[in-house]
C-alpha cells in the first residue's frame, strides 16, 4: 500500500507541474486523474515491491550524481561523432564491430540503465541483451576499449541489491 | 507507377498553388471567415457564455457541438469497421495471410520494456491533463484521446499484444468507446429532458447546486469532452490491436 | 532600487549568453549528426549519428531555453506558472535522456534483426556469423 | 525587471534565426530518408526530423507573440512521445517483419514507399 501512496504522491506532483492551476476545482480534477492512472498502471512504475521508499529516495539521490557524470560522457560522445562526421578521412577511422562482454549486473533496471549508458557514451551503441550478454555495436577500436566496466561499477555502486549474492537476484527486479 | 504518382502529385499541388491567389490575405479582417457576424458573436461573447478562455474548445463543445457529437461517432463508426473487416476477413478461406503467432520469439526487450513502463503512467497523466485542461490550454478530448490511446498502445509494443489485452480486454474498450458516445448524447439528452435544445448545456446548472448557467456549460464541456476521450482512446487501441493482430487479437506485432 | 535594478540587468546579460551558448552549441551539435547521418557508410553507424548527436543537441537547446526562460521570470511579481515552464523544459530533457538511447537501440536492433549487415572490416561479429548476403 | 526592449529584440532575433538554421538542418535529412537504402534508414532520418521539429515548437513557442511557452512546451512534449511511440512502432514491426512471413522487402524499392 504504501508504494501505491508514493506513486500517488509522485504523480500529483507531476500534476501541478503539469497544470499550473491551483484553483480547487482543477486540483479536484487532478486528484481524480492521479487516482485513476493510479489504478490504471501503478503496478508498471515500480517492479521491485520490497524496498523501503527511503531506500528509494537514496538511490534516486545516488541515480542523479550518476546522471550527471553521464551527461560529461554524452558531451564527450558528441564531440567525437562531431570530429568524425566533419574529418575529411572520416571512412578510414570507422571501423566497426559488434562486441560481446557479460556483465554482472542482475536487475533488470539496471541492465536498462548500462544498455542505454552505453547507448549514449563515445562510439557504442547496445544492440542487444539476451540474459547476462550484451551486444555492443562499436564505431571503431577505440570506441570498443572504452567498454571497461568503469559504467558498470558505477552503477552497481547505486544499488545495494547488485552487490549481494546471486540467490535471490531472480526475483529482484529494477528499482527506482 | 512512380512516375504517374509524381505527375499527379505536382498536377495536383500546382492546381493547389494556383488557386492560392483566391484566398484572403493573411490576417485580413474582411475576410469572410474574419467578417461573419458568427465569428464576431464567438469571440465577443465566449467568456460571458461559458466562461471558458479557450474559444477553440467552446466552438467545438458547445456552439458546435452536433458537430463534434457526430465526429465521435465517425470515430467509433471507423473503429468498428475496422474490426468487423478484419473479423470477415480471417474467415474467408485464404482472405487473410496467418496471423504471426508466437514462434515469433520473446517478445522481452529490457530496454524497450523499461523505458515504456516508466513512461507509461506519465503518459497517461500527461492525457488526463490535456482533456482536462481543454478549456483553459490547447487540448480536449481528442487529443487528450490519442495520447492516451498511445499508451496503450505502448503497452502492447512493449510488453506484447497479450498482456495489453489482458489490460484493456477487447470487451471493455468496446463497451468504453460506447460508453463515450452514451456521455456525450446522455448530457444532450439531459437539456431535452429538462425542456431545452439537444446540447443546449446552460440548463444543466438546476442539476448542481451552486452554479449559473455559464459554469454549468463550463462543466458540461468537460463532461463532453471526457466523453470524446473515451471513444478516441478506446478506438485507437481497438484499431491497433486489430491491424497488429490481423483481426485475430493474439500473437501480434 | 537603482542599484538592484542595474544587478538585475548584468544578470539578465549572463543568463542571455549563456542560453545563447547553450543553444549555439546544440544547433553544432545537430549539424554533426546531420552531417553523420548523411556520410557516414552503412545503417549502424549512421544509427550512432543520429541518436547521440540527437539526443545531447536537443538536451542543449532546450536547456538553453530553460536558461532564457528562468532569466525571463519576474521575480518581484512572482507567478508559479513561469516557473513551471522551466521545470516542464527540464522534463522533457528527463523525457529526451529517456526516450532516445531507447529509440536508437530499438531501430538499430530491428536492423539487425531485419538482417542488415553490419560492415565489420576486422574484428567480425560476435551476435552470430554473417547472415544473408548482400543486403542493406 | 530590468531589462531593455532592446535586449528582448536581439534575443528574439536570434531565437527567429536559430530557429531557420535548425529548420534548414532538417533538408539534408530528407534526402537521407529519400535515398534510403533501407527502409529502416528511412524510419531513422524521419525519427531525426522528429527529434528535430519537436525542438523547434520550442523556439515558435518562445517567438510567439503574447509569449504563450507554456502552450507550445505541451504540443513539444506530445510530439516527442508520440514521434518516439512512432518510431518504436516502426522497430517493433522491421523486428517482426521477417517472422510475419518475409514478404515485406527491405531492399527499399522506391515503388514501395
Amino acid at each position: 500500500m504504501g508504494n501505491r501512496t508514493f506513486i500517488f504522491v509522485l504523480l500529483l506532483i507531476t500534476w501541478v507541474v503539469l497544470s499550473g492551476q491551483f484553483d480547487a476545482f482543477h486540483l479536484a480534477l487532478g486528484l481524480i486523474s492521479c487516482a485513476l492512472v493510479t489504478w490504471m498502471s501503478s503496478d508498471l512504475l515500480f517492479r521491485n515491491r520490497q524496498d523501503s521508499i527511503w531506500e528509494r529516495v537514496h538511490e534516486g539521490w545516488k541515480l542523479a550524481w550518476y546522471f550527471l557524470w553521464m551527461l560529461g560522457q554524452i558531451f564527450l560522445a558528441n564531440i567525437a561523432i562531431l570530429k568524425l562526421s566533419l574529418s575529411p578521412n572520416a571512412m578510414e577511422q570507422v571501423n566497426p564491430s559488434i562486441v560481446h562482454f557479460k556483465t554482472k549486473l542482475k536487475s533488470d533496471f539496471a541492465k536498462f540503465l548500462l544498455a542505454n549508458s552505453i547507448t549514449l557514451t563515445p562510439g557504442t551503441v547496445t544492440i542487444k541483451i539476451k540474459g547476462a550478454d550484451f551486444y555492443v555495436h562499436a564505431i571503431n577500436e577505440a570506441a570498443a576499449a572504452g567498454l571497461d566496466g568503469e559504467m558498470e561499477r558505477r552503477i552497481a555502486r547505486i544499488y545495494r541489491s547488485e552487490a549481494r549474492a546471486p540467490e535471490d537476484g531472480s526475483q529482484r527486479k529494477g528499482g527506482s | 507507377m512512380k512516375w504517374v504518382g509524381l505527375i499527379a502529385v505536382l498536377f495536383t499541388g500546382g492546381l493547389l498553388l494556383s488557386a492560392m491567389d483566391d484566398f484572403p490575405k493573411w490576417g485580413d479582417a474582411h475576410s469572410p471567415a474574419n467578417a461573419s457576424p458568427v465569428s464576431q458573436y464567438y469571440i465577443e461573447k465566449t467568456i460571458e457564455d461559458s466562461g471558458v478562455p479557450n474559444m477553440v474548445t467552446a466552438v467545438l463543445a458547445d456552439y458546435r457541438g452536433y458537430d463534434t457529437m457526430f465526429e465521435t461517432v465517425v470515430v467509433l463508426i471507423a473503429g468498428i469497421a475496422i474490426m468487423a473487416i478484419l473479423r470477415v476477413m480471417n474467415q474467408i478461406p485464404g482472405g487473410a495471410r496467418p496471423s504471426p503467432r508466437h514462434e515469433i520469439g520473446d517478445h522481452h526487450d529490457i530496454i524497450i520494456g523499461t523505458t515504456c513502463r516508466l513512461l507509461i503512467p506519465v503518459l497517461q497523466l500527461f492525457a488526463l491533463y490535456v482533456i482536462a485542461h481543454g478549456h483553459h490550454s490547447p487540448g480536449g478530448g481528442f487529443q487528450g484521446g490519442v495520447i492516451l490511446g498511445a499508451s496503450f498502445i505502448l503497452t502492447a509494443i512493449a510488453q506484447g499484444l497479450d498482456p495489453a489485452l489482458e489490460r484493456l480486454p477487447e470487451k471493455s474498450y468496446v463497451k468504453l468507446a460506447f460508453a463515450g458516445v452514451v456521455i456525450y448524447s446522455g448530457f444532450g439528452v439531459m437539456c431535452l429532458l429538462l425542456g431545452e435544445n439537444f446540447l443546449d448545456y446552460g440548463v444543466l446548472h438546476v442539476l448542481l447546486p451552486g452554479i449559473d448557467a455559464a459554469e454549468a456549460r463550463s462543466h458540461s464541456m468537460l463532461g463532453v469532452e471526457v466523453g470524446v476521450a473515451f471513444t478516441v482512446s478506446a478506438i485507437m487501441f481497438a484499431i491497433y490491436a486489430n491491424l497488429a493482430s490481423k483481426g485475430e487479437l493474439e500473437g501480434g506485432l | 532600487m537603482l542599484k538592484g535594478r542595474r544587478r538585475n540587468f548584468e544578470d539578465m546579460i549572463i543568463i542571455n549568453t549563456i542560453s545563447i551558448i547553450l543553444i549555439l552549441t546544440g544547433l553544432l551539435f545537430f549539424f554533426g549528426s546531420v552531417v553523420g547521418v548523411l556520410r557516414f557508410p552503412d545503417f549502424y553507424t549512421r544509427m550512432h549519428a543520429a541518436g547521440k548527436g540527437d539526443t545531447l543537441s536537443s538536451l542543449l537547446v532546450i536547456m538553453g531555453f530553460a536558461v532564457y526562460h528562468l532569466g525571463q521570470i519576474h521575480w518581484m511579481d512572482f507567478v508559479w506558472a513561469d516557473l513551471l515552464v522551466v521545470i516542464k523544459l527540464l522534463a522533457i530533457c528527463a523525457f529526451i535522456m529517456l526516450t532516445s538511447p531507447t529509440a536508437t537501440h530499438a531501430l538499430m536492433d530491428a536492423g539487425y534483426e531485419d538482417g542488415i549487415e553490419p560492415l565489420t572490416h576486422k574484428k567480425g561479429n560476435a551476435l552470430r556469423e554473417p547472415k544473408v548476403k548482400g543486403r542493406g | 525587471m530590468g531589462h531593455s526592449g532592446k535586449e528582448a529584440a536581439e534575443m528574439n532575433a536570434f531565437f527567429v534565426w536559430a530557429g531557420i538554421a535548425l529548420l534548414l538542418m532538417m533538408v539534408p535529412v530528407f534526402y537521407r530518408m529519400n535515398i534510403g537504402p533501407t527502409a529502416i534508414d528511412r524510419i531513422v532520418a524521419v525519427n531525426v526530423i522528429g527529434t528535430k521539429t519537436a525542438v523547434l515548437l520550442v523556439f515558435i513557442g518562445t517567438i510567439f507573440p503574447g509569449g504563450r511557452i507554456e502552450m507550445f512546451v505541451d504540443f513539444a512534449l506530445a510530439y516527442g512521445l508520440l514521434n518516439f511511440i512512432g518510431s518504436l512502432a516502426a522497430a517493433r514491426f522491421f523486428h517482426r517483419s521477417k517472422a510475419l512471413g518475409g514478404e515485406i522487402d527491405v531492399e527499399g524499392e522506391a515503388e514501395e514507399f
